[in-house]
């Protein structure tokens, strides 16, 4: 049994935590901060290990009840709650963890910043707005984890707030995110309409939505007249919306890479392990009401296959080494959105949890590399690194064999299975998406080796210049460095070797139970017509099979060929890549130039938007709507400064103007007479 | 043999009409403008003896000497303005009366 | 029912107090501004009292008080409050003292009167949500131009005069409609009793011309788009307290009428013309938000987002006749309706809020122009956290109290139509858009000239003002629930009220 | 065959004939110095003539003279309005006429006689004693007009007051004198009467134009209103006040007695007439007030809209349109003296406070003149909480439910027209700068002028609660 005061202390901590780092910053100075923070997330890790292991070892039954109500208007009410199954508990065990590894790697990270409080306290509070949304038991609680993600990403990738750069992408990642909360809310809104058609609402509690779930069948909604559309599916593409801002899937991902802008351990906790993947969370929560529409679900799976795909691509061409590893993050991102595209949530959930800590691993190395380099991210002055900094090195090399689903890393149980699972699904759009994720294996491992070459092998590209006085942010050109590049502190490298562990070894044991052990029970709900995952469990014997069988299968000979592209080019013949990009001109400009996503959400909405409003102000408000009523104005006095002329001030006029008066009345009762 | 009735109406709508016209087509002296005045009064007082004399109504002729009387005062204070008009502005042309205006 | 009659006393005592301080004079500044702040504290002790009986008591309106006034057009000075109405007089007492907190030291000149207008305007707006009676509503309504007139000529910007009088002129252009309405009214119903007039029955001509009457008052006063025009010019002209009250209350009246007048006098005149005001509503949200986001003046800029939310009560308000009687759905219709008012209350909070912020600004650099403000983060770092706080309020995020109402709105409109529901919810992306774009100017990047580098930080006496705030916008927005209790059951009461039609 | 109780009845106009001439020969015996003397015996004798009139009433209407002279509760209330703005005058012009060597005692005297005509007109029942009662009044006030002998000025405008009014008298004895032959009597009950049995009915109709157009000339409705801005502006600043109460007050007695007592019959002819002319007043004065620099020359235009509201009121003719009538003329009649007192009070020697530019920064110099300005002019805006407000209302009441909603709707938009100058004025006192060189105003000596004028400002705030009670006298007094 879950006891509910653990729970709110599971949450609440890391919220204290950074209310006292916050408002006491100066009290309690920069170590206090630091302290009370890491205690507090600490503290909710160990809560959920509790929590996990009461729930999975000690038999206790699914958490689920309202701390306080919210609001109440009639017979709606919404509350503040918790609903804890097994679903929770993984993700919570999960986000604490990265957050506690980033914490501690913080200290090392932000050392000599002057923001120190201050960014631990947005962790600790980005932590507690995680916990709200994971730990939700109704859409209202979900939505407000949501917002509060998406404020503490605007408030850390903004953390520098000096550099010009790092406000607009602050700016930018809000404001695409609003995007899709906007069609998240309306989602929302659409599952209260359809509770209060369907006769068991007006209610936004999970329990009864999804009991309820199979209701929706069926069920209709007219928003062009004349074409009802599927109720089910008006509402999970509009929740969907929200998951692809939140998740930066393809077209709401412009935001992803800016947000490299933000400190490393940023990207790692928030851009790659946790926040991101609220919106897979989302979807694998509402695994009820998405099994209800196959044309959602097809929605679901395109989108996730392209971004898969595409985003990679890109980052095969980008050598600032945070952005190609934000790339690499959207499009595994995309193969999770395939896994639940394909009713293959455990896949999609499984892969998110490996994801977190692989790629948090890469992103902490490379901030330790960036450390090294004097906050320098540009690759192509970095190399050699081997020698100077080996665990960095080795656990960077173990993060991207992970990511590049080598067999037995952590990546390649869950990566396979996704590729199965998009194989064995029949929707519509599966087979496009199966080759999506199939050669995105090729380019992952196509990027993810040429980042390693380019930065741990070769011959070094920078140079030392002692005593170049070192200035706060970037150097001042790049690849020179005011004395030698060296291995991080162990603040540093500690948390790298605790995530490197699970990064490849946490496959081998969660794959079975996690995949085809129904171990989500009913926090995950799979129509048998769609449940892909138990045909494949009919050929699943086991890690180890699994392991071996591999080596025949098509993801690890396109994963080699991509190792063994990366080796020649980047390693044993540089020269060939420039030949490359310049035979493939067109491909290479469209890749480099983001396929002009960026370049048209620019032009057309932002600055689009501001001339649009300035259009609206001179013109209609100042012009039209102004204008009458200073127009009117104007005429009164103008009419004034002419009648008064009357006023001759002649006695004869005066007179006359009675007699006109008196001639008038008279003529006026005489026309029309008594009556 | 007498006058009728609406003979007297007539003589005094004229006279009335006379003295308005009077009113505000002199342009020079602002004496005439009393006159006028009078002269309105004047077709009054027709009006009410005609009335009275054919309704076989003593009222009007009472009203009558009233109307006389007071035009008395009414003149007598017109000249006393016309002279003080006079002694501040060394004219009584009413043409010139528009200091005050618009 | 209390004998004692606190009503009264709420509107009374500021007005006495306005008299006080006015007798302290110019020469003594000091005593000036601790009597209204000693009246004000005494008004909302006084609204604490009321909110307190009001909460044992059953629902309804209550502690009324009935007395003529003329009779001979049998019109009475009568008072009485239900729960809207209780909400807001806290409200608008809690601002009050905010805003003579925030003069304090601003103020230099005829401090004394300065504060008598505040006060004035504090009993005033209580008179207006306490009225029960249609003649007197108008009076305390109209009222309230003349002290906000001198707040704002007097102590007011450049082109204070120009602002001011359109202010008034507008304003009461609209309400002298309005009166005319509340006459014929009479000259049909024979009374100016607003609940017996609520269940008058006009025939739907005559409901027709009353509410274009009401609507042309209300909307000037909220404002809707098009009749928005003065409410920049007032806020940019008005010192910072003026624009709070503006802002925070004045507005409210107008939407308080709404919820008085159409929706309940005319109410198949208001069902017949909702879509009119919908679309409104909808141009207010989106249109005006794009017109926000290119503002260069800070005061503009959160007034014209002002006149946005604004939108949303009004949506708020009026998407109750689609919902009660088309889709006879009243508890999706209360959902609206409470939305509304909860937004009057938040907003209240969030735009005083930032008025005061621009305010504080406004002292050190005697300025509203953004372009001449920048890092404030790193300047005055607990004045930028506050800063944050209420820009994120009024992009309504969760947690701060901008978020309820919209969301309620939102909630209920997408039942009445999708669309409206997708128009309202722009909102989220069209408000972010123009407050991020102004947090970004003026809060994060670098300061641009040394002046603004050396800005001094927040003194004692703004920090408490801005705490006040905070606590009121982060209350309502972590737990609404009580604000809801409040005034649940006369919102009930108005919705089953206006789903009875009153041409047979 | 006069009998004592009709000169009892008439007991107030006959003690204010007796006083009035003593009051002239009292001053004859004085030397200057004294004159003060004057001042407060007249100022006493008003106050005592207010209590006759006050507890000489009766609960039912009585009459004298075979009906010539009627005393009920609305000449009562007309008479006590009279003579209350004829005190104010007094009490607060006397600094005024001391500064100017104009501090004689035809002052006092011609004012009182005039106020008698007044009170003779309101409670006239017959066409002569309405004639005697006019010209009573008018004769005294063209002289009260020519009292400054210096200003060239003041007698342009005794000229044009005295002609014009001549004329207006003349116009309004001929319809009296086709009346009486329409009717044969010239009793204002009987022609009532006769008017249902007459055969001149065109007789009649001329007679009734024309009575209107005296009427329209009394209040200064347009087209009939050229003499009023020019008499305000150059009339001596205590008789502009003078004549921008009480003759407006005396009108609306005129128009009841001739129009109701009188012409009842024909009122639906007649409401028209005056709609007509309201409709008119309202557009007139307030659009060319707007530009008007003079303070006084404003005030007069705005005087013309106003009558158009009392005529808003008279064209209901039923008792509540005559009551509101009754107490607009009273409300409007005391917001005049504020606005004018508050001018009188700013003026000293050698400086005339009549352009509205002179009232700049007021409130720097004098917080409490500027205040009572605002409020009178707040009031005369008619802008709640202040009297003004629950005069307009009662009017457009009146007019609505007298099935006018067009009048009303013009009145009200020319209100808001006639708002801006009266915010004008106000702007100029609070918003602007005083002049360089204007030192702080030290208020005049004369307490009894301040505190009669802080009473008369104040009571325009506290008379929106009075109001019931007022009105409830007003309807009375028409026996509704």
């Amino acid at each position: 049994m879950i006891s509910q005061n653990l729970l709110i202390v599971l949450t609440a901590a890391p919220l204290v935590g950074a209310l006292i780092a916050g408002l006491l910053r100066n009290r309690i100075g920069r170590a206090g901060a630091a302290a009370v923070a890491i205690a507090s997330v600490a503290l909710s890790f160990f809560a959920s290990c509790v929590v996990f292991y009461q729930l999975v070892w000690g038999g206790a039954p699914v958490f689920n009840a309202n701390v306080y109500t919210w609001l109440e208007v009639g017979k709606f009410s919404i509350g503040i709650g918790f609903l804890v199954d097994r679903l929770t508990a993984l993700m919570l065990v999960t986000v604490t963890f990265v957050s506690l590894m980033v914490h501690i790697y913080t200290i090392g990270y932000m050392r000599e910043d002057p923001g120190f409080q201050r960014f631990f306290a947005y962790i600790a509070l980005f932590t507690f707005s995680m916990l709200i949304l994971v730990i939700a038991n109704n859409f209202l609680q979900l939505f407000v984890g949501w917002e509060l993600v998406g404020l503490v990403s605007y408030l850390l990738i903004g953390f520098w707030f000096h550099k010009r750069k790092a406000n607009f992408a602050a700016l930018k990642a809000f404001i695409v995110n609003r995007v899709g909360d906007f069609g998240f809310i309306l989602g929302i809104a659409a599952v209260l309409y359809a509770t209060n058609q369907l006769g068991y609402g007006p209610t936004l509690d999970y329990a009864p939505v999804f009991a309820h779930a199979n209701a929706l069948a069926g069920q209709t909604i007219t928003v062009v007249s004349g074409h009802p559309w599927s109720l089910a599916t008006v509402i999970c593409i509009l929740l969907f919306i929200g998951a692809v801002g939140k998740s930066a899937q393809a077209p709401l991902h412009v935001w992803l890479p800016d947000s490299m802008e933000g400190p490393t351990p940023i990207s790692a906790l928030i851009h790659a392990a946790t926040m991101v993947t609220a919106g897979i969370f989302m979807v694998a929560r509402m695994s009820p009401l998405y099994e209800m529409s196959p044309t959602a679900l097809s929605v679901v799976l395109i989108v996730g296959a392209t971004t898969a795909f595409f985003m990679g691509l890109i980052g095969v061409v980008h050598n600032d080494i945070k952005k190609v590893i934000a790339y690499s993050t959207l499009s595994q991102l995309g193969y999770m959105v395939v896994a639940l595209g394909a009713s293959a949530y455990a896949a999609g959930i499984f892969h998110l949890m490996t994801h977190a800590f692989f790629k948090a691993l890469l992103f902490l190395c490379s901030g330790s590399v960036i450390m090294a380099m004097h906050h320098g991210q540009d690759m192509r002055f970095m190399g050699g690194l081997r020698k100077r900094m080996p665990i960095t090195y080795l656990t960077m090399w173990a993060g991207s064999l992970a990511l590049c689903a080598m067999p037995g890393f952590s990546g390649f149980f869950s990566k396979d299975q996704i590729i199965e699972a998009a194989g064995a699904s029949h929707i519509w759009g599966a087979t496009y998406a199966y080759w999506c994720v199939l050669l995105g294996v090729f380019v992952t491992a196509l990027y993810s080796f040429r980042l390693l070459y380019m930065t741990f092998h070769g011959k070094p590209r920078w140079k030392v210049v002692p005593g170049l006085h070192e200035e706060e942010g970037a150097i001042p050109q790049p690849g020179v460095l005011p004395h030698e590049p060296k291995e991080s502190p162990l603040v540093v490298t500690i948390p790298l070797i605790l995530l490197a562990i699970p990064s490849v070894i946490i496959g081998w044991f969660t794959v079975r139970p996690l995949l085809y052990g129904d171990w989500f029970k009913s926090s995950i709900k799979v129509l048998p017509g769609h449940d892909v995952l138990a045909g494949m469990g009919a050929e699943f014997h086991g890690a180890l099979p699994m392991f071996w069988h591999s080596f025949y299968s098509a993801p690890f000979l396109l994963a080699l060929a991509g190792f063994a592209v990366a080796t020649y080019v980047y390693q044993f013949n540089p020269r060939v890549a420039g030949k490359v990009a310049r035979a493939l001109l067109p491909l290479y400009k469209l890749l480099n130039r983001k396929y002009y996503a960026d370049y048209l959400q620019y032009n057309l909405f932002a600055w689009g938007g501001i001339r649009l409003g300035r259009w609206f102000w001179k013109g209609t408000d100042m012009g039209v709507f102004d204008g009458a009523v200073n127009g009117a104005a104007f005429v009164t006095e103008r009419g004034s400064r002419v009648f008064r002329r009357l006023q001759t001030g002649f006695l004869y006029h005066y007179a006359f103007a009675m007699i006109i008066g008196l001639i008038l009345l008279l003529g006026g009762l005489w026309y029309w007479g008594l009556t | 043999m007498s006058i009728p009735e609406s003979w007297y109406i007539v003589f005094a709508t004229v006279l009335f009409c006379i003295s308005i016209a009077g009113i505000f087509i002199n342009r020079k002296n602002v004496i005439v403008l009393l006159m006028c005045i009078e002269l309105m009064l004047l077709a009054v007082n027709t009006n009410f003896v005609a009335f009275s004399r054919f309704l076989g109504n003593p009222g009007g002729q009472v009203f009558v000497f009233f109307i006389l009387t007071v035009a008395a005062a009414e003149s007598a204070i017109g000249l006393a303005i016309v002279v003080l008009m006079f002694r501040n502005r060394r004219t009584i042309n009413v043409g010139e009366l528009d200091s005050l205006r618009y | 029912m209390m004998d004692w009659p606190i009503l009264s006393w709420l509107i009374w005592l500021p007005c006495a107090g306005a008299i006080v301080v006015l007798l302290a004079g110019n020469a003594r500044p000091r005593l000036a501004r601790w009597l209204s702040l000693l009246f004000s504290v005494a008004t909302f002790g006084l609204s604490l009292v009321m909110l307190a009986v009001y909460w044992v008591a059953p629902s309804g309106f209550q502690m009324q008080e009935n007395l003529h006034w003329i009779p001979g057009i049998n019109t009475s000075y009568h008072l009485g409050v239900d729960g809207i109405s209780v909400a807001l007089v806290v409200l608008t007492a809690v601002i009050h003292i905010l805003v003579v907190g925030g003069a304090w030291q601003v103020i230099k000149v005829k401090v004394h009167q300065y504060m008598a207008a505040v006060l004035v305007l504090d009993g005033l707006l209580i008179g207006v949500f306490c009225a029960m009676d249609a003649l007197l509503f108008y009076l305390f309504f109209e009222a309230i131009l003349i002290p906000m007139f001198f707040l704002i000529g007097v102590w007011g910007g450049e082109r204070r005069v120009y602002a001011t009088l359109k202010f008034f002129i507008y304003t009461f252009f609209g309400s002298i409609f309005f009166l005319i309405g509340i006459l014929y009214m009479y000259h049909r119903a024979g009374t100016f009793d607003l609940q017996t007039l609520q269940n008058f029955p006009f025939t739907f001509k005559e409901q027709t011309w009353l509410f274009f009457s009401f609507v042309i008052a209300f909307a000037i006063k909220t404002p809707m788009v098009p009749v928005h025009t003065w409410l920049p010019d007032a806020h940019v002209e008005a010192p910072t307290g003026g624009s709070v009250i503006l802002a925070a209350i004045m507005l409210k009246v107008g939407t308080y009428g709404f919820l008085r007048f159409p929706l309940l006098i005319t109410p198949d005149a208001s069902q017949h013309f909702a879509w009119l005001i919908i679309v409104l509503s909808l141009i207010a949200i989106i249109y005006i938000g794009y017109v926000a986001m290119v503002q260069p003046d800070m005061k503009k800029l959160v007034a014209y987002s002002s006149i946005a939310h604004m939108g949303f009560v009004t949506l708020g308000l009026f998407i109750v006749y689609m919902l009660a009687r088309q889709l006879n759905d009243p508890g999706m219709a209360q959902l609206g309706v409470q939305g509304a008012v909860v937004q009057m209350v938040s907003h209240g909070f969030v735009s005083g809020a930032l008025f005061t912020c621009i305010g504080v600004m406004y002292d050190r650099l005697h300025t509203h122009e953004i372009s001449v403000f920048g890092g404030l983060a790193k300047v005055m770092p607990w004045f930028g956290a506050f800063w944050i706080l209420f820009a994120m309020a009024n992009t309504g995020l969760p947690g701060t109290s901008g978020f309820v109402g919209e969301f309620m709105v939102i909630m209920s409109a997408f039942k009445a139509s999708p669309w409206i529901a997708l128009f309202a919810a722009y909102s989220l992306i069209i408000s972010a858009g123009y407050t991020l774009y102004l947090v970004r100017r003026i809060i994060w990047g670098t300061a641009p000239t040394p002046k603004a580098a050396a800005m001094p930080h927040l003194n004692a006496r703004e920090g408490w003002v801005l705490t006040g705030f905070a606590l009121a916008v982060l209350a309502i927005g972590v737990y609404p629930w009580p604000l809801m209790h409040l005034m649940d059951s006369s919102v009930a009461q108005i919705v089953t009220h206006l789903m009875t039609s009153k041409i047979g | 065959m006069i009998s004592v109780n009709d000169l009892l009845v008439m007991l107030p106009e006959l003690y204010l004939t007796a006083a009035a001439c003593l009051v002239l020969l009292f001053d004859v015996f004085i030397n200057d110095d004294q004159r003060d003397a004057t001042h407060w015996v007249a100022t006493i004798v008003m106050v005592v003539a207010i209590f006759l009139v006050i507890h000489g009433q009766t609960p039912q209407t009585v009459t004298a003279f075979g009906g010539m002279f009627i005393r009920d509760h609305m000449a009562e209330i007309l008479k006590v309005t009279v003579m209350i703005a004829t005190i104010l005058m007094f009490v607060l012009a006397r600094p005024w006429l001391k500064d100017r060597k104009l501090f004689v005692g035809e002052f006092y005297s011609l004012s009182m006689f005039s106020v008698l005509g007044v009170m003779l007109l309101v409670s006239a029942g017959s066409l002569i004693t309405v004639y005697l009662g006019l010209e009573l009044f008018s004769l005294p006030a063209y002289a009260l007009v020519a009292m400054n002998r210096e200003s060239k000025l003041a007698s342009e405008a005794a000229i044009k007051f005295f002609v014009l009014g001549a004329l207006a008298s003349g116009l309004l004895l001929f319809g009296m004198s086709l009346i009486y032959g329409a009717t044969g009597t010239l009793d204002l009950h009987r022609i009532f009467l006769a008017i249902g049995t007459t055969s001149h009915l065109h007789l009649l109709e001329f007679g009734l134009v024309f009575l209107v157009v005296g009427i329209g000339f009394e209040f200064g409705a347009v087209p009939f209103h050229m003499w009023l801005p020019d008499v305000y502006e150059g009339a001596p600043t205590p008789i502009a006040m003078y004549i921008s109460a009480v003759p407006k007050l005396a009108a609306v007695g005129l128009a009841y007695r001739l129009l109701e007592v009188g012409m009842g019959p024909l009122a639906m002819d007649w409401r028209v007439m005056l709609a007509i002319m309201a409709a008119l007043s309202l557009v007139v004065g307030n659009v060319v007030a707007i530009a008007q620099t003079n303070f006084k020359r404003m005030l007069a235009y705005s005087t013309i809209s106003h009558m158009g509201f009392v005529f808003l009121a008279l064209s209901n003719p039923t008792p509540e349109g005559y009551s509101s009538a009754v107490f607009y003329a009273v409300c409007f009649a005391l917001m005049e003296t504020v606005a004018f007192g508050v001018i009188l009070a700013l003026s000293r020697k050698g400086f005339e406070c009549e352009m509205i530019a002179d009232l700049k920064g007021l409130n720097h110099r004098s917080p409490w003149f500027a205040g009572m300005m605002a409020i009178s002019m707040f009031s005369l805006a008619g802008i709640p909480p202040l009297w003004g407000f629950a005069a307009k209302v009662l009017v457009l009441k009146a007019a609505i439910d007298g099935g006018m909603l067009w009048l009303a709707i013009v009145a009200i938009i020319c209100a808001i027209i006639g708002l801006f100058y009266y915010l004008r004025v106000v702007k100029v006192m609070y918003f602007d700068a005083p002049v360089a060189g204007t030192e702080p105003l030290v208020a005049k000596p004369d307490l009894a002028a301040r505190w009669l004028l802080s009473i008369n400002a104040l009571g325009l705030i506290a008379m929106i609660a009075g109001s019931g009670v007022f009105y409830s006298w007003c309807l009375a007094a028409f026996g509704a």
